[in-house]
């Protein structure tokens, strides 16, 4: 971690106690600093900080780099961390705690948090995912320019639109959809009264 | 046998030849899948990240709740959905108050779930109930000499580690190959991630996931990769020409679902076989079992 | 014992095919003048064993050599009952396995092997076991904390009468005064009730006689028969008993010296045990605390040990607060997390309440306002860091034994000076440290001797019970730094080993490592010289002197090893099995050419327990080594007396070879220092050696472990091969 | 009348202790051991820390015990089959399984010799092999040979019967049952080496020169498989690097939940003998944190001064080979350094803990288990009494200490069981 002008880090469990209270954050405390999960990251080269260092910087306090970091979002969930922490950490799981954490509170630069919540957007309006109305609503969130970036991408794209891997029209929704937001919400609203708790 | 079957969303789009070939091979092999009715998306490893874990996996447990009072074991044909359904289900069978709580929200919508199920893959299905034995038997056409990468993915057999194979060396699918006539090579990444949902917003992973993968296996000599995951097939066979551009390799490994390459081997329709959904064509690699365009 | 003494040669594995069995016998019958001298294909079967059988029934045989294979097997197939002597002449694993077939020199070697064992048995008897009326099997336990208290209490369930000795006015030690303990058991995650009140009960009803603000004033006598003179309150009353438990705990480590930590600037820089009495006054408001491990321990300016138990008790403690208030910010600084085994659940368990663990050095300790800022460097973050606003800071401040506390006796001044003037090497003595513990009347001073740090430990990892006072057993941490739960296990095993010691004593048998022996040495005072060999150098404090310097022999303390008798200059302490002249008798048995007949001679002392089976070794693995050795198996490299060397050079041997157990720090020697001693010996008769034109590089120490028999083959060749440029032994002609 | 004798489950260390001490206390011992010779695992280590000695030498005094003492009785090949009874007084059923050698066996090895069958090596952790006719290993007490029936061709070869010249081998043999009347039992059967194939990140069992601490010491030593001298299994090669990888298995809730308390020790004396063959080879060890507790903290600091070897605070990731080379890249957080290493070499220890042998078979009779597997201390069954590393990782020191201690807590039952 950098430090500014050689002054020594303060640690801060404000910000730590905040985190260990989200649903799966009081795992954090259990790590034992092995580093397993750095190495086991599918995506470590490009992760501003492993996942035990993330918790290190959990623990220190610092709010601003924790979330202002990529690691959440260069997690895959490809389970390969949880499948081998020693303690037992949930981390993908803790993952999607901090990617919400980050979205809720206004961290959201990472172009990750646009598909997420395009995605999310997505399910909530049908039941299901159709991979059209989730990159039309990213593009419409990210803006233009990180459409242009796709368009170098679009052999991609066409290739699968030849193989009839793009279907352009979005499957059927969900018929019991008004249940299942009603589910929805509900869940959410017993989720935040659990934090609260 | 019977099954209550849960899709997911990726079978009515990018992974139409998943659907096809699993419901064909299911069938050769006397395992009845029964859809289960007005299934909804699990909010894949996505959702949690917008709405938490607990709100994603009420989502989820939504089908187990319409698929319980049938009593069948749930099937699942994506690593994805499989693992959003799984550990769900775990979490019904082991912690009584996330039960209660997520039974609670579930009755908003008239529902409620007992975590009676098994959740299960098609894979390890087709593996422990139909078993090698009879998998041998409908073999018509022997895979002799083709040699398979077993690309089993990540979420697959991490899931739920150990449940029926190893996390990060898992050899069943390998077995299922061997079964097929077709010989399994040695192949390190076989369990590594290959950048899932990255593909939208952050190509690079994916791009970059995707060679180590090709590396791999090309290094084993491997013909044709098989997967069982919808989102290892889709990135592995859309990105491969991407990968060839960026990084001047000329990989041309053709990429299916294992179900595709058992359907091939039991001499299924072309339909079946759904080949033609493949990006990167399979044709010249499978021309001497049969297959042709 | 009138003997009767029959040879019985095995022909079997070999040895049949080896040798020349006809010649072999006649050295029995016609050197020996052996009566019953027979051969067999299978001694060890059924008709081998049944023939030896007949011939103690039917012809009085009481004395029988087994002339076959090692002493090592077949050793209860040949056990012919207590009033049999039986002698093992190696002709399989020493000769037929590692020497050629049908050769002359391999024919040589085993008749001189029958020869030494027929030497030998004029000077062997049976042992008689050293018994007095007035043992006693009581056990004495110094300390009464949670390891004194356990031993007592196991020793006194184990029927045995039990006297605890504490110099406090309340039993307990530093455990009783905590607020809760350690966990011992699974789940190893929950704190528990202080056991001392149970144990303090437990001890009265078992009929545990307690004395209370006590010391030992004097320890005298040995093992079965220990007087000990305690003084209660300024009055005196003495007790006997069999065995001692040394049980006195440690102190914690002077927290004065740890002003860099604050600790004396800072009134809110405390030490683990006044937390502890804190907690225990349930004084435990401070909102935020930091524990700092390793305040002393693991830093060579202070304790360069790790001191065992501080950082499951830090652990502990830092619980304590959690317990009391949640919320509190806790921190505990460290260089490992050294929760051993199950206790990493303990760890576990501090981290799930919200402890935070910091891997870094603390760098400074300073106070504002009242309250205090740590700064270290965070290892694992790589940065300066600082956390203030501390309540409290508990040192973690390590343990110093009890043992180490006291004026450092040089034990053999006298020797140290005359070596030091002589510029000879000297043998290295244990420290020991008047600690005002035991106050024992031995010779070689008051207290058990120290290992390292003070600690009264056993060297031996397969055997940590293992003392240099016999019959005296340290546990707990005065033995060594540990936790509760080792020192739990400590107390009841010390238990075990006093309460064996007192019934082997009763039996007259040796403790360990030749338990059951019951031979002992026996002086011959008329002609003792008073040069008090044999006090100084006993590893075991065995030997008491009167006034005039004369030995007084404790049979009881005594572990059998014959250093004694190898010391002593005028040859006058013997064992009924084991004597100067036993050896004397087959050095001279062996047959040593002419130097014409270009057949030189290598005499080699072995050491029996890790050298012989380190030969034996050699044989089974069928290496061949130099058929000019002739080996001769002593109890310990101490007992090694210089005549012997004399006598060999004298009958023109070509040189001597010394096998023993390495020696050093890390000495293998299982009496401590034998080899050391045997070593210190050789040094002492080379000018006399090179006095007489022999080459002082004739005779030669050499260390030699249980794995060593690959090596034993090249180390016997160029000895052979040294001894061969310096010629054949001058005395040779003298014959 | 209750009876005063006490058996002992497993003859290794642990068992032997709490056997001799017992029965020079003067109590009347039964040893059942399930391999065919007494010593348990300590025969297959090379050197103990901190002394760097050999364990046979404490053996050798340990068997020479059992010699001259003859309140200690044996049974080799046996295990217990079941126990019933009370404290005081215990029914037990020992099945003695067949060595196909008999007590003549003079240890000449003329049926070796001749036998045409070769077996993998078990003593050596399978990196060499001996013929189905075997003497376990040199220092095989007692000093018998012994046939494995999954190896020998039977009665249809015979080769090794005609070779005996003693009569020694009855190749049918039946297992045989034996019944115990004891007054206190002592289980003391040990642990099994964490299975390292469980940790497939690491590449045991795909890759021939990852290998665990068990193997090194049979590497090490000089009635090893390779006669002491510590090369790669792959092709032989004197090695030019190591890395040692601690906490393979333990302080993991995927594997073995507890700490395993000696392998920090083991690897720092490995690396002592890596050292001593290869004054110039590269030594690593990953590690989370050095438990070298107590007095074992100069071991640590002496191994750290003299060996010259890398201590990297990190636990090793994974392990990846280069099939042209048959090197291993371990991959690690240095986390000291703050950035991710992949370092070269030819053979990694993995410093595999300890699993008891309860987490496989347990006591048939009423016991608590943790959720290792280790047999929770405290009397479910009155009278038998877990000692060693079945209880708690212990190293050597420690287990004699425990199993002396447990002698004690034997006898006191018997005693009890007298009232």
């Amino acid at each position: 971690m950098e430090q500014k002008n050689n002054q020594p880090v303060k640690y801060d469990l404000n910000f730590a106690r905040e985190i260990y209270s989200l649903e799966n954050g009081s795992y954090i405390k259990q790590c034992m600093q092995c580093g397993m999960c750095a190495i086991s990251c599918a995506t470590r080269e490009i992760m501003d900080y492993s996942p035990r260092r993330l918790f290190n910087l959990i623990k220190l306090g610092k709010k601003d780099e924790v979330l202002e970091a990529n690691t959440m979002w260069q997690c895959t969930s490809c389970c390969t961390c949880k499948a081998r922490c020693p303690r037992g950490i949930p981390i993908i799981d803790v993952m999607h705690d901090l990617k919400k954490y980050a979205i809720q509170n206004g961290y959201s630069d990472d172009p990750r948090a646009a598909f997420y919540k395009a995605f999310w957007a997505e399910v909530a309006s049908r039941g299901k995912v159709f991979e059209g109305g989730v990159t039309a609503r990213y593009y419409l969130i990210r803006g233009l320019d990180e459409l242009k970036k796709a368009f170098a991408m679009k052999d991609v794209g066409l290739n699968m639109l030849r193989h009839k891997r793009m279907p352009l029209l979005p499957p059927k929704k969900v018929k019991g959809l008004g249940n299942l937001k009603k589910i929805i919400r509900k869940a959410q609203e017993l989720e935040r009264k659990e934090a609260g708790r | 046998m019977k099954y209550s079957f849960y899709p997911g969303c990726s079978m009515e789009a990018t992974a139409q030849a998943n659907l096809k070939s699993i419901e064909a091979v299911a069938g050769a092999l006397d395992l009845h899948l029964e859809e289960i009715p007005d299934w909804n998306c699990c909010g894949a490893t996505v959702a949690s990240g917008v709405v938490g874990d607990f709100t994603q996996q009420v989502m989820t447990a939504r089908n187990l709740a319409i698929a319980e009072p049938k009593g069948y074991d749930v099937v699942v044909g994506c690593s994805s959905c499989y693992l959003s359904l799984a550990v769900t289900n775990k979490r019904f069978k082991e912690d009584e108050h996330f039960k209660a709580l997520a039974n609670e929200a579930l009755a908003a919508g008239g529902l409620k779930y007992d975590g009676s199920l098994r959740v299960r893959q098609f894979l390890e299905v087709v593996i422990n109930d139909a078993g090698f034995d009879r998998v041998k038997e409908k073999v018509k056409r022997p895979l002799t000499g083709l040699k398979v990468a077993g690309y089993v993915g990540c979420q697959t057999v991490r899931a739920i580690p150990y449940e029926f194979d190893d996390p990060e060396y898992p050899v069943q699918m390998d077995k299922l190959m061997e079964a097929l006539g077709a010989t399994a090579v040695d192949f390190p990444m076989k369990a590594r991630c290959c950048g899932s949902s990255n593909a939208i917003a952050a190509t690079d992973i994916v791009v970059d996931s995707a060679l180590k993968i090709f590396q791999s296996a090309a290094g084993g000599g491997a013909q044709v990769i098989v997967t069982p995951c919808p989102m290892c097939q889709l990135n592995l066979d859309a990105y491969q020409q991407r990968v060839n551009q960026l990084h001047g390799t000329n990989f041309n490994i053709p990429v299916l679902f294992f179900t595709q390459l058992m359907a091939v081997a039991f001499d299924l329709p072309e339909d079946a076989r759904a080949l033609n959904y493949c990006i990167v064509s399979p044709y010249e690699a499978l021309a001497a079992y049969g297959v042709g365009k | 014992m009138e003997k009767k003494i029959a040879v019985y040669i095995c022909t079997g594995c070999g040895i049949g095919d080896a040798l020349d069995i006809d010649a072999l016998s006649k050295v029995a019958t016609g050197e020996y003048k052996v009566s019953i001298c027979k051969t067999d294909g299978f001694l060890c079967g059924k008709d081998g064993v049944e023939l030896i059988k007949k011939d103690i029934e039917g012809e009085g045989v009481n004395t029988i050599v087994i002339a076959g294979c090692s002493s090592r097997v077949n050793y209860d197939v040949f056990d012919f009952g207590p009033d049999k002597i039986v002698e093992r002449t190696n002709l399989r694993e020493q000769v037929a396995w590692c020497h050629p077939a049908g050769d002359e020199d391999t024919q040589m070697l085993a008749e001189d092997y029958l020869r030494m064992s027929l030497a030998k048995l004029k000077n062997v008897n049976l042992p008689e076991p050293y018994q007095v009326d007035d043992f006693s099997k009581a056990i004495l336990v110094v300390g009464g904390g949670f390891t004194g208290l356990n031993a007592a209490l196991e020793s006194a369930r184990a029927g045995y009468q039990t006297i605890l000795v504490e110099k406090e006015a309340a039993l307990g030690g530093y455990v009783g005064k905590m607020y809760k303990q350690v966990p011992l058991k699974a789940p190893f995650t929950e704190l528990e009730e202080n056991s001392i009140p149970a144990l303090i009960k437990a001890v009265e009803e078992a009929g545990v006689k307690v004395y209370t603000s006590a010391t030992i004033e004097k320890t005298a006598g040995a093992p079965g028969m220990f007087d000990v003179t305690i003084n209660q309150n300024g009055s005196t009353v003495q007790e006997r008993v069999g065995a001692i438990v040394l049980a006195t705990g440690a102190r914690p480590y002077d927290p004065g010296k740890l002003g860099h930590l604050g600790f004396g600037q800072y009134e809110n820089v405390i030490t683990q045990a006044m937390f502890e009495e804190m907690a225990a006054a349930g004084k435990l408001e401070a909102g935020k605390v930091a524990f700092i491990q390793c305040a002393g321990s693991r830093d060579k300016e202070h304790l360069p040990y790790c001191s065992a138990a501080c950082c499951i008790e830090s652990i502990k403690q830092a619980l304590y607060v959690k317990e009391n208030n949640p919320e509190a910010n806790v921190y505990i600084y460290y260089k490992d997390i050294r929760s051993n085994g199950q206790y990493e659940h303990f760890y576990k368990k501090a981290q799930q309440e919200g402890v935070i663990f910091i891997k870094g050095d603390v760098t400074a300790i300073t106070e504002n306002d009242g309250t205090l800022t740590i700064e270290a460097d965070d290892h694992t973050m790589g940065t300066k860091s600082e956390a203030d606003e501390f309540d409290l800071v508990v040192l973690a401040n390590g343990m110093v034994p009890a043992a180490a506390f006291g004026e450092m006796l040089d034990a053999a001044p006298a020797q140290d000076e005359a070596a030091a003037a002589a510029d000879e090497p000297k043998v290295s003595v244990a420290p020991i440290i008047k600690s005002n513990m035991l106050n024992l009347e031995y010779r070689q001073g008051p207290e058990l001797p120290s290992l390292k740090y003070g600690f009264p430990d056993s060297h031996y990892i397969c055997f940590p019970y293992e003392t240099r006072r016999t019959g005296i057993y340290a546990a707990g941490v005065v033995r060594a730094p540990m936790d509760m739960l080792s020192a739990l296990e400590d107390a009841t095993g010390a238990a075990l080993k006093a309460i064996q010691c007192v019934e082997a004593t009763a039996r007259g048998q040796a403790l360990h490592p030749r338990s059951g022996d019951m031979s002992y040495p026996e002086f011959n005072m008329t002609r003792c010289t008073q040069c008090k060999r044999c006090t100084e150098e006993c590893p075991f404090g065995a030997i008491n002197e009167d006034e005039k310097a004369n030995p007084l022999p404790n049979p009881t303390r005594c572990r059998r090893c014959g250093t004694c008798m190898g010391a002593c200059p005028e040859r006058i302490i013997s064992f009924k099995n084991y004597s100067v002249p036993m050896i004397g008798n087959m050095v001279k048995a062996i047959e040593v050419p002419e130097e014409i007949e270009e057949k030189p001679r290598i005499l080699v002392f072995a050491c029996e327990n890790d050298a012989i089976p380190a030969l034996d070794m050699a044989g089974i693995n069928r290496l061949e080594y130099n058929p000019w050795v002739r080996i001769i198996p002593v109890r310990c490299l101490g007992s090694l007396n210089l005549i012997w060397i004399n006598d060999a050079m004298a009958r023109g041997f070509d040189g001597v070879l010394l096998m023993g157990c390495k020696h050093g720090d890390d000495y293998q020697c299982h009496f401590m220092k034998g080899s050391e001693l045997a070593e210190y010996r050789l040094s002492k008769i080379s000018e006399t050696l090179n006095r007489l034109g022999l080459e002082s590089e004739r005779v030669r120490a050499t260390t030699v472990n249980i794995m060593d028999y690959d090596k034993i083959p090249a180390m016997l060749d160029e000895f052979a091969k040294e001894l061969e440029e310096l010629g054949p032994n001058p005395m040779k002609d003298f014959q | 009348m209750a009876n005063k004798s006490i058996l002992v489950v497993g003859g290794g260390i642990s068992g032997l202790t709490a056997a001799v001490e017992a029965a020079e206390v003067g109590y009347e011992v039964f040893i059942v051991e399930k391999n065919p010779y007494l010593g348990g695992r300590v025969t297959q280590i090379n050197q103990y820390f901190p002394k760097l000695c050999p364990p046979n030498c404490g053996l050798e005094i340990n068997f020479q015990r059992i010699k001259k003492n003859p309140k200690i009785n044996f049974f080799t090949l046996a295990e217990v089959e079941s126990i019933s009874g009370q404290e005081g007084n215990f029914d037990v059923t020992v099945k003695v399984n067949p060595r196909y050698v008999n007590e003549n066996c003079t240890g000449c090895n003329k049926c070796a010799e001749v036998c045409p069958v070769e077996r993998s090596n078990a003593f050596n952790y399978g990196l060499d092999k001996t013929k189905a006719i075997y003497l376990p290993h040199e220092f095989a007490f007692p000093m018998k040979y012994v046939i494995d029936d999954q190896a020998c061709k039977g009665a249809e070869c015979g080769k090794c019967a005609g070779a005996c010249e003693y009569n020694a081998i009855d190749l049918g043999m039946q297992a045989k049952t034996i019944k115990l009347n004891v007054g206190a039992i002592v289980w003391a059967t040990g642990w099994n080496p964490y299975d390292a194939n469980k940790l497939s990140y690491y590449g045991f069992g795909r890759y021939n020169n990852v290998i665990t601490n068990v193997m090194m010491e049979r590497l090490a030593a000089v009635n090893g498989p390779t006669k002491g001298k510590i090369v790669r299994p792959s092709d032989g090669k004197e090695i030019k690097s190591v890395a040692f990888i601690q906490c393979a298995g333990s302080r993991d809730e995927n594997h073995l939940k507890a700490c395993s308390s000696v392998c920090c020790l083991a690897s720092l004396k490995q690396a002592t003998y890596v050292r001593e063959q290869y004054p110039d080879a590269e030594i690593c060890i990953y590690y989370i944190d050095i438990r070298a507790r107590g007095k074992y903290e100069d071991f640590f600091t002496k191994v750290q001064e003299e060996a010259n070897i890398t201590l990297i605070k990190g636990k090793a990731g994974e392990v990846k080979e280069d099939p042209s080379t048959g090197e291993l890249i371990v991959i690690a957080e240095d986390q000291i350094a703050q950035k991710v290493i992949e370092k070269k070499f030819d053979l990694v220890v993995l410093a595999t803990g300890m699993a008891p042998t309860t987490a496989e078979v347990k006591i048939p009779a009423e016991m608590d288990y943790d959720e290792d597997g280790f047999v929770v201390s405290g009397a479910q069954t009155p009278g038998i009494y877990a000692a060693g590393c079945v209880k708690n990782p212990l190293d050597v020191a420690s287990a004699v200490r425990d199993a002396t201690a447990t002698a004690l807590k034997a006898i006191q039952s018997t005693v009890r069981g007298q009232q």
